[in-house]
């Protein structure tokens, strides 16, 4: 069974910008993604929530290596400024890759 | 006198004395938790409620009685905001994005400021009119989109317009609110009865319990009453007195009876803790959320439902 | 023309209003978002409810009067869902396993169903038999066994029979409700006087809020509506009239009050939401849930909450 | 015989048939659950709303009337767990940490089989004293303490008392009992009347959903009783009797009414599953949360609340 | 302190499927898991959720490189076709390796 | 733009734990952390849940290497021996790593 090395893009937001950061995922060019509600944290910002519900959210995508490096400088540009974001990467294996691409 | 009378008696009530628990639980670091979930069911359960009740006494109203002190009201709302934020920028010497920010929340109002006032006046057995809800609809988003408008002239930003409206209509206050008032104004008094076990009976006691985890939300909020400093905990107890004696003054102009001034007082002098920070952290993304979030919670907030809410009615009676 | 009125009366009703805003809710892309923990909370509640009243009235009833319901109870859930099997295959042209899922989804009924109608005959003053919800239970599965047999002999399939029984048998909506029917019946009408509070008076409002929720869950599959095709769209409210007047036939041989038959005929018109999707997804995965998810929740559900129950009033006029 | 026909009467009850339910649908592997955060919000609502009516109550009462059961509750909460530590060493030849976390639960006190006897006895029109309350939240703490300084001790440990100490008192159960209990004090009957719809009415419905979910928690400890063996199901069962009969006995002694003492005594046979797990937890991680979980919820509780109750009210008897 | 190189695998799966997959690992030797409920997302196949809770649910269990592979292929092969599953997995590192093994 | 690889480290726990462990964390040196509440999981310990809500949560913080080495000797020293807890880490990569470091 042939496996394919792909790269795990993790975004970790405040709530609010749920919808908009997966909206400009999917104009990026990513096929799927998992979201994982209510996860908490602390940063170099304190606490910005603005709502009361989980004060932040992680947004997995499994895109290949070109796709995430484009993700990475795009949440940078758009986010990292005004907003309490972190993304990262990691190095994954799939199979079926033709799924993500 | 008089008015310190009923301060003490608001603050022996089930729901002030609910608010000083959670405040406590934060303060003791109790393990206590109120699960999001909870939190989002009693708040979409509050705004239906008001909404339903203020609808079905709607379907009785006279609307000829109805458009004074919606005028009033959204004259409120458009020039709260411009006061706030020029006083916010002259004497506070904030930035533009925070004072345009904090104009947002001052012009815009508390549903649940506005439940207590209800709830207040019910206990002493003061009329009101039963459209109230429906200014509190009216109050809600024009503050907001001024202060916005403001905020991007001052900073020559442009930016997606349509967006931010779409948003703050379909927010899910309004939404509940105005909701609420449709279907309770369709399905009049009769089918309110139906579902008053749930949403007439209960409602102070449900509002107790939020006010519980509301008075936890402030206290968390209250270790940053340092970093904002003394100028804004100055603005957040001053600034209501102000708005709420001018909506006071508007609701005895408009007609109102003394308790509809007192609640149209009270909603000028409330500040929004839904509505306005979602929009502003979307659309002013440079304001520091500790400003206004400290400011409208943990300061403005307890002020009103403690002594803010007896003061207003011990003014109304200047007017009156 | 008097099913009009009716309908109307219907549609002005805090419950179905409710499912409207929700529907609005999604449509205008609110925030509002009901927690998932809520709604299976409500659910919880309603089955609960449901099956104590239920037990409860059963205790003071005579069995003798309910051998005869109960036995077409099981009648119609072994023939509709080999009507709706035939249609959905010959007229309908559907897979195998997509006909079958839809059988099952149709043969089997929608709890939330069954309480609206409760409550709309309450509210009518029209008396109805108190084991109904004995009969939500006996309608509820062997449409789904029946289905699943015939898609794996049409298939050719074996599979683990047993523990896909087991599931159905121990799911949580045929646990809680003839759970709740046998602490209704054991601990009575006193015992149920002890929990009306919360069990009975409220759940009127507590099936509006539930409402509200679903008509968010049926608007989020009104996009699949195009996808699934006219056909579907006919089937989704053509096929509960047939039932629906085939159940009031029935339950009137079986000699219900007028009351029960047509609650009988709203129980064969629905189609289920909870324990057929479940089922159906684990025992015939290669069925497209797109098709019975929505033909189940976006039409057919909202059909017999707004139309579908008076119009069932109505023509119950033509067997009494 | 008559204590057989309350145990009757009283497993026929709402709330135990709700328990035996939640039991049901986990041993046949029910899709059935509960959500955490609905459990954390039907607790929050227990320990509150008891807390409400005992400071209410306790509002009327003359504080002389209250030292004696006060006092003879601390000696409860003092020797309980001494009694039991010397039990567990040398009858069960348990580990020092074992015995000692058994301690902690057995001595302190589980605040809803407080509100099962006290709904047993509003059922039966038994009366007793209004601030009960108040002897729970004086046994929920001294037990665990003593406890852990006896395991300290034997094992020649120090560590964070401090800690630990703040933890317990500002633990959620203390913490919202006796928060309930100030409020209802400083709002008085009047304060409790318009939060009655909350807190007073629905009480035995609420409790009735919770004991659902706790069948379900303990019956998932069934399959650790084979673990803990059989001199824990035995210590499990007579531990509690002991303990019921020399509460009541205190409370006799105390001058309580027969309800009170029933009362009395079923707090001192119950053991802790919220205040003291998380206690041991922390400062006896070394114990084995088996044993002290599987005694409490899967043996203690569900005798209390079947058998326990009635047979601590026939007990009584001897002692009025 | 010494370390070990293991594999985290994680499967992403329709909530209904939960019971059925664990069970599953454990028969082919998973000695642990951890399930984050409450995920959501979207993928090629649309939302073909059942049930109202949570639509996904993620299943990460460390284990050794093969029983690795080998969880990778039961899955392709039992639900691929007919479920919205994914897998994946990533190389992690642990101490106490005879825990996982 | 430039990245930099950092490890993420993940603690998955006992909920009881949550405070106790993020305290340490801090003075261990960590600036930032995400928990994720509301896991559950099986290991080689059974279920020694203390509360009924969610028995496990996840710390998640993306480090150093060396400090990285460091979480994973002090969870091992301080809660192997009596608690529900393992630790892993995994590789990642990050833009901005000024913000973590
Ligand atoms: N070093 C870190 N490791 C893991 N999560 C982090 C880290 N730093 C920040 N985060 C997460 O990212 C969110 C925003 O971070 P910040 O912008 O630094 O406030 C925080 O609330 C955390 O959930
Ligand atoms: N590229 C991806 N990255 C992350 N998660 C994905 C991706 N594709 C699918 N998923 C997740 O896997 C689930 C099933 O995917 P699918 O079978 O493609 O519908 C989705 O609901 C997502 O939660
Ligand atoms: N092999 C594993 N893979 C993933 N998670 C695990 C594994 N082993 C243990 N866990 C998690 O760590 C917790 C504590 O494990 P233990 O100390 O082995 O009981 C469990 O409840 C699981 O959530
Ligand atoms: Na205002
Ligand atoms: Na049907
Ligand atoms: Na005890």
């Amino acid at each position: 069974m042939p496996t394919t090395k792909l790269k795990l893009v993790t975004i970790i937001s405040e709530t609010i910008l749920e919808d908009r950061i997966i909206r400009e995922l999917k104009q990026l060019g990513v096929r799927g993604y998992t979201v994982s509600g209510e996860v908490r944290g602390e940063g170099t910002r304190g606490l910005p929530t603005v709502d009361f519900g989980g004060q932040n959210i992680r947004i997995e995508t499994l895109v290949n290596p070109e796709l995430a490096t484009q993700i990475m400088a795009y949440i940078a540009e758009h986010y990292f400024a005004d907003y309490a974001v972190i993304v990262y990467t990691l190095d994954a294996e799939v199979i079926r890759s033709e799924k993500y691409l | 006198m008089e008015i310190l009378d009923l301060v003490r008696l608001n603050l022996l009530s089930p729901m002030v004395l609910a608010f000083v628990l959670g405040v406590v639980a934060t303060l003791v670091r109790s393990d206590l938790k109120f699960p999001d979930e909870i939190y989002t069911a009693l708040s979409i359960y509050l705004l239906l409620a008001i909404g339903l009740k203020g609808g079905a006494e709607l379907s009785e109203t006279a609307l000829a009685d109805f458009w004074a002190p919606a005028l009033m009201t959204l004259l409120l709302g458009v020039s709260i905001p411009i006061v706030a934020y020029v006083i916010l920028r002259r004497l506070g010497r904030l930035e533009v994005a925070d004072a345009a920010a904090l104009a947002a929340h001052y012009g815009s109002v508390s549903a649940v400021t506005f439940a207590a006032v209800q709830t207040f006046l019910i206990a002493l057995d003061i009329p009101f009119e039963g459209f109230m809800p429906t200014l509190v609809a009216i109050l809600e988003i024009p503050a907001i989109i001024i202060a916005l408008v403001i905020a991007r002239v001052a900073l020559g930003q442009g930016g997606n317009w349509g967006e931010v409206l779409r948003e703050l209509l379909a927010g899910k206050s309004i939404l509940l609110l105005l909701g609420g008032m449709v279907i309770g104004f369709l399905s009049g008094r009769a089918g309110l009865a139906q579902v008053a076990p749930v949403f007439v009976d209960p409602f102070k006691g449900i509002l107790t319990l939020f006010l519980l985890e509301m008075g936890m939300v402030a206290a968390r909020r209250f270790r940053d009453l340092r970093r904002v400093g003394f100028f804004l905990i100055a603005f957040g107890i001053l600034m209501p007195i102000v708005n709420g004696t001018f909506g006071i003054w508007l609701g005895s102009l408009a007609g109102l009876s003394q308790g509809g001034a007192v609640i149209l007082g009270t909603l000028a002098a409330s500040a929004s803790y839904i509505a306005a920070p979602a929009a502003v952290r979307i659309a002013l993304p440079q304001a520091n959320p500790s400003y206004y979030l400290t400011a409208s919670l943990a300061i403005t907030f307890p002020f009103n439902l403690a002594i803010g809410i007896p003061l207003y009615y011990g003014l109304a009676g200047f007017f009156y």
